[in-house]
């Protein structure tokens, strides 16, 4: 990593607090006006498990976790043996010596260690052995060359619902570890620039959440899924204070429908999931469809098939989403590239799902749903567009009129004179089914192909507000990097890797998935010289959806399905392996 | 204003065989809703997938006619987003006791305030004619043609033990007794249940007209006490010679919508969308 | 249509017996020697709807149900109104004058009104008006050609469980019509030639119960679903004289995990539904995946999306089958083209699951599942291969272990010595979970993507018992129709219009969807002319597939969403505008 | 042959929490199987997802691990398939009692013959501690930060009326108790339920082991007739101060296996596959 960019980990096992740990770590780097991003592996078990989590401070902007690591905090012994021959130079590995033996044979050259007695402090200052991370996390902070009172101040944001005197023997607790290191060790010369203007720091998640509440979310109905939990959890916690309901379902079947039926209502409902609890939604999906009753629903990828590692990232439900149901419908999908994006994702996904009456995806995944990044502060005042809603009492009201943009006008329960019945059977345009008496006469054969037309139609004035790829980078490379969604974040800091080796690459993002802008996207694919396609599944999904849509087949591709993120440099090393070949 | 029947029925004429027991429970329904003087503007007919499932075309109110067995998730879904509504669901034994009574027995554990009518033919009908969760056991179906197997549900004894707060079962050669079950079921607050003998006349010619109008009784004639939980078991554990029909339980507690706090400041479709300044502020603090 | 090739359609109210009245004249046909294709369109609605019934008969094979119709049987008012406008001559009309009125105002040229005075027949022979239809099958058979010796065995036939005297007076009524009609009208000259050689008539979905009996089914777990019923019915009626479990569950989320459980127990089990159904199946499918248990499902398609149109056809569940289920696993696809297919499909279906341990579809639809044709007797002996199965008690035993073809040794529980848990998490050679205290450590990583690959590898070495997509008609053409499934009928007839224009036209039919011989399909499709693709739904979604295998954009597209089979002239007429266009 | 318990158990260390009552109720199944002296290569251990689906591999049988909510159709195949193996179904009340609430009540009422242990901890453990269906009312969970505001289902009670022919609770504090109540169920031909109190000592703080100390009582020692549908009810339905744990609820019924016709040959798995040429004959003439 260059100067003023550092990533640190910190290991343990389940239940030793590396997340609290690493998120005190993360708030003071935001604090100190860090640009910071995050990334945390753990596993599908309670207690015991190995946790770490990898947090990259720099003073430029960042997007992934990066590639290397500078400092290890080691809570257990097996941190130490697994994590410390990974770290980079110049670092060290921040460990207790009173509890783990750090074999200093398998560290790298000039990665030092760098020992505290951090359960010795924490027993000091409080007679238990629980602080011993915060004396780690004091340690830490000396050598990253943070401002100790920045680090007081994260430690009174985690913990000042414990009351003061918790948080005062914290501070004491991280203040002997800082000291301890300033007395080992000056600190690194990573050439962080704190400068006091503090940063948002939040998840791709929260981001998510916040934009919902901007856009006006009502209802949020839920069955617990690793990654999208979080959402749930969130959300009941602001319930009372933003006026959100939040039900946590018997099923996902019941989230669906439920969040239909509150659509069909006039509240503005979404669920959240991951791939095996929405394909448990995919038959309510085509009701939404087809009773044109607007949904949001955020699917959060996570490594399949089946259960497959729940706490592990993918890209892998795209096709899923793209198939989803019986027969042909609108359907919309957004796949936010950041948690900047996730915001944005929220709140237009209320918009859109109102104004063309149909099911909207959010596409996030575990890595960019937990991710935590620095971002800007919002704009809370975004456009809510509530779609085509009928008057009162208009005589002969069709709810599901044929109309030339496909959209017809909506009317609410308890609106005077609209009553109409909406049916998952094929209607007419008053909503009248079609699928018994009339079914196969002459007339209704009719009138099933117009109503089916004109849902469709919605497909194509929707298409007007997607957003076409985003090209990063230079104009004219040697390379077009593709991808979609929360790739983003590795390619954009492979771009940056790869300035340095003389190969000129760009970016080519997809994050409107559908309706897809199909002519942008052939216009930068015939535009670019040579084209990899990166996304996190084994099929390459997006690659076969472009390649329908446009017909273009990428030249070269990178897939991973590990269950980790991509890491920069391996898309560095796909990139010269791919050019290399020319 | 008084709303009359012929307001609340709508044009379209039910497409059931003639002589189905559903044409009773309309009536019924059309009649309870007259006497409660609901505006039809105000009530939501949600149903599933079936014959029965129709029903909500033939009222003239507002209706969701969703899909098979989901009827419940649906219904919650409304009175959540505006409990200025009133809900009655609706539907056929295959949906809401076979593929939905996971949903069945959750809503009435949580007390939601809705009425549900089951129009119980011991049959699917729509797909014309395999064994349903009420089928009697032995009986020939086409997808049991040696006979079903297996013992049916009870749902009376699964909604007593479930825990809902109203619990009838009427017949539809008794339609007015019907008519006071529903109307008992609108007007009381907390999850209703209408289970109806509903003959299918074309599929099912074990539980006929004639079978039930052998063996029901009412248990209002009876020395019935609708507030003991275990008299209401050993009711709803009757079958065969005689079968009681009327309110089987009944008992006052709190619905989910009363307990819920995000509806304290009324219905959310009423609420305004979107942050206000301070609430912006506030979460933003969330995130330094 | 050519001599020697008649249709019939008998119209009436739902209850009227078009259905029987059609089973018997098509029975009759069959027994006479001729190719009888039918269908039959319905309503969603028990009793009262308006039914049809199309029956064709031909000297030669024919494929569809064509697309005109010579005689006419209307059982009630609206048939005539609706129908006989679309006679083709020369033709007429069967009715009962004393029951409803013909307008012979609206009689297209060459077509006449034969009236059967049928309900006073039946009231004369029997006392009751109940054998009406079967006065009007007496007459249709005179018309026609028929022996009505043939007639009387499948009067027989049919009602022979009602007894003797049933049967007798039927013959009775029949044989009133025909003399009726012998009277009034010499037989038409439609050169149809009965030659006493039986053919055997079975439908879609009949012969594929018959293929899976064949195959060894012997479970079959099912939800009733409209067009899949069909097939539980037939297997519960035959469930005792051939063995076979029929499990009718209380929703499809149990049939599928059902069938699921029989297979890992070593019997071969399937499921059939439609599409609302299959999207139940969904999150099972991927289990199935996962845990590499064999299991084959029929997917019935029928108009959607949502309840759609219950009883008509549409071929718009490909899709979703194929995107079925979170991440990415093998999946086998066969689509039928014909009863005949359906048959074979059936069988191979068993063999392809348990030969590569994972989900096998076959995905039918209305038309051709419940579309009778005479059918050429089918070969019992059908090959069973029941894939790689493990030894008792072998030492160190490894359900999952990795091998070149992707197939691990599978193990039944009961054998000794080769426990082992099936899981949905994500696990190594043996089984063992790799989602909690391995996720995320380096070797585990490593391990969950050579899992992945030795799954994915079964799909690369299914492939080649895959079948490429079969070219009908002549090698060189103007114009290659390309088809999937059902839609061959349509085609193969439209090929036969098309040869009397002067356009050359050829069919290429694709039945093995998946894996797909791309290769095959990529030459096929490069060598054609001009390619007109035909497929029963909105979007084209196979289309999209072989725009995504081949990166070949087929020139033109017809598509049909109305409920409708497609018609040989519908093809007809879009062919030459292609071809009109060049 | 006998069959010890190091036998049955396999080398995989439980990953759960330590003294999370699952512990106990592993221990206690090893016991009973080891008690019945079946040969594991005859047993399949069936499960969903949680912590407590876990447990099939840390038995040395036969297992499968399937989806949330689904081991019932997945251990109905397997028994329909081959009824000479023993089936054990477990897994937690969130996987039993909320998604997979309607497969439970529909095996009930079929009486398959199979063992189904719930590992019943009031709690969602494995997603990290939200409301499940048996938390109890006003309970602060994840999701419900101000206290559950839903009844909690009453499974004994919902067995009774399902049809269960054999209806118990344990607790994992008295596992010799619990590993007899699933003895009898192994030994039970039909539906056996053993719904245990297993505490969650990570994300449950209201119903720990103390809770359950101090209000448990055991059916065996009072005067309760387990073949007494109303008093069974009666315990069912008795919850706070004293509850019971033990056998509620016995009967002798026939199994659905036994009266599926198709089986009346022996287990599918045993039969030939494909047809004879007899059949095939048949077969030919019904399409003639
Ligand atoms: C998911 C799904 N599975 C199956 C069906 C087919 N289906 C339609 S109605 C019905 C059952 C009808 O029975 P019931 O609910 O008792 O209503 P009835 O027709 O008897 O009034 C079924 C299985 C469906 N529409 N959706
Ligand atoms: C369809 C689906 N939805 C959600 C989940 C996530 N999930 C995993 S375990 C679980 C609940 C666990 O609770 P319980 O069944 O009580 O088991 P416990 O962990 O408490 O033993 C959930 C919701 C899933 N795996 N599948
Ligand atoms: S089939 Fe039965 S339930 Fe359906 S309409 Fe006819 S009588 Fe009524
Ligand atoms: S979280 Fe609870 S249920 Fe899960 S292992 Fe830990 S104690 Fe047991
Ligand atoms: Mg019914
Ligand atoms: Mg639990």
């Amino acid at each position: 990593m260059p100067e003023g960019d550092v990533a640190i980990r910190i290991g343990g096992a389940a239940g030793d607090g590396v997340t609290s740990t690493g998120e005190v770590y993360a708030i003071a780097c935001a604090r100190s006006g860090l640009h910071v991003t995050t990334y945390e592996s753990y596993q599908s078990v309670i207690r015991g498990g190995h946790v770490w989590f990898q947090i990259r401070a720099a003073n430029e902007k960042r997007y992934s976790q990066g590639d290397t690591f500078q400092l290890l905090i080691g809570l257990d012994q097996q941190t130490l043996d697994v994590h410390a021959p990974l770290l980079s130079a110049p670092g060290g590995v921040i460990h207790d010596n009173d509890r783990h033996d750090l074999d200093e044979g398998i560290l790298p050259e000039g990665v030092q260690s760098l020992p505290v007695p951090a359960q010795a402090i924490s027993m000091d200052v409080s007679g238990k052995p629980l602080m011993q991370n915060v004396a780690t996390l004091g340690a830490l902070a000396h050598h990253v060359g943070l401002d100790l009172k920045v680090l007081h101040g994260s430690l009174a944001k985690m913990f000042g619902r414990k009351g003061e005197e918790i948080v005062k023997l914290n501070e004491t607790v991280a203040e002997r570890g800082y000291r301890h290191a300033a007395k080992q060790h000056k600190p690194f010369e990573f050439a962080l620039r704190p400068n006091g203007e503090g940063r948002l720091l939040m998840s791709g998640h929260e981001s998510l959440c916040l934009g919902a509440l901007a856009g006006g979310v009502k209802l949020v109905a839920q069955y617990p899924m690793t990654p999208a939990s979080g959402i749930m959890h969130w959300m009941a916690a602001h319930a009372k204070d933003y006026g959100v309901l939040v039900k946590q379902t018997e099923d996902e079947l019941a989230a669906m429908n439920l969040v239909i039926g509150a659509n069909f209502a006039g509240a503005r409902a979404m669920t959240a999931t991951s791939g095996g609890g929405y394909a448990l939604m995919v038959e309510a999906t085509g009701l939404a469809g087809m009773t044109e009753t607007p949904a949001v629903i955020v699917e959060a990828q996570r490594v399949g098939p089946s259960t497959g590692l729940p706490t592990k990232t993918e890209q892998g439900d795209l096709q899923m989403v793209f198939g989803a149901s019986q027969g042909d419908f609108p359907r919309i999908i957004l796949a936010p590239r950041s948690p900047e994006e996730c915001y944005e994702a929220a709140w237009r996904a209320f918009n859109l799902a109102e104004s063309y009456q149909c099911p909207v995806f959010i596409l996030t995944d575990l890595y960019l749903g937990e991710m935590w990044r620095t971002v800007e502060p919002p704009d809370f005042q975004v456009p809510i567009i509530r779609g085509l809603v009928a008057e009162d009492g208009g005589e002969g009201y069709r709810r599901y009129e044929i109309t030339e943009s496909g959209v017809s006008p909506r009317a609410f329960p308890g609106q005077a004179g609209l009553m109409f019945i909406a049916g998952s059977d094929e209607h007419d345009e008053k909503g009248e089914l079609i699928s018994d008496i009339r079914a196969g006469l002459p007339e209704y054969v009719d009138t099933r192909t117009r109503m089916m037309e004109k849902r469709m139609r919605k497909l194509e004035t929707a298409l007007n507000e997607m957003k076409p790829p985003e090209l990063w980078g230079p104009e004219d490379a040697d390379l077009t990097i593709v991808s979609w969604g929360s790739t983003q974040a590795a390619v954009r800091d492979a771009l940056e890797i790869l300035k340095g080796t003389g190969i000129t690459a760009n970016s080519l993002e997809f994050f409107d998935l559908w309706p897809l802008r199909v002519d942008e996207a052939r216009r930068a694919l015939e535009a670019a010289s040579e084209t990899l396609m990166v996304e996190g599944n084994y099929t390459g999904q997006f690659h076969r959806l472009l390649r329908a849509e446009t017909g273009i087949a990428l030249g070269h591709a990178l897939r991973k399905y590990d269950g980790e993120p991509f890491y920069p440099r391996e898309i560095v090393a796909k990139a010269e392996e791919v050019l290399r070949g020319r | 204003m008084a709303v009359e029947v012929h307001v609340i029925k709508s044009d379209t004429k039910p497409t059931w065989c003639p002589g189905c027991g559903d044409f009773g429970i309309l009536n019924a329904t059309l009649k309870a809703v007259q006497a409660t003087q609901l505006d039809p503007k105000d009530l939501v007919v949600v149903s599933g997938i079936g014959c029965s499932s129709n029903l909500p075309h033939f009222l003239r109110s507002y209706g969701f006619h969703g899909i098979h067995g989901r009827v419940m998730p649906v219904a919650t879904g409304i009175r959540l987003a505006n409990p200025d509504l009133t809900v009655i669901a609706t539907g056929g034994d295959g949906d809401g006791y076979g593929i939905g009574l996971g949903h069945f027995i959750h809503a009435m554990r949580r007390n939601f305030d809705l009425t549900y009518i089951v129009m119980n033919n011991e049959i699917y009908g729509l797909t014309t004619g395999q064994a349903s969760p009420t089928s009697e056991k032995g009986m020939v179906t086409k997808s049991t043609p040696w006979g079903s197997i297996e013992w049916p549900v009870n749902p009376i004894a699964l909604a007593l033990s479930a825990g809902a707060s109203y619990i009838s079962r009427g017949f539809s050669g008794d339609p007015k007794q019907m008519a006071t079950l529903i109307e008992g079921g609108l007007r009381h607050k907390g999850f209703a249940l209408v289970d109806v003998f509903s003959p299918c006349v074309t599929y099912n010619k074990v539980n006929t007209y004639p079978f039930f109008r052998e063996r029901v009784y009412k248990l209002e004639d009876e020395d019935h006490d609708t507030s003991d939980l275990l008299a209401a078991y050993e009711k709803a554990h009757e079958w065969g010679e005689r079968i009681p029909i009327g309110l089987f339980y009944r008992v006052d507690k709190a619905t989910y919508e009363e307990e819920e706090p995000a509806l304290s400041r009324g219905p959310l479709v009423k609420q305004p969308l979107g942050l206000s300044q301070e609430q912006a502020e506030a979460l933003i603090q969330e995130f330094r």
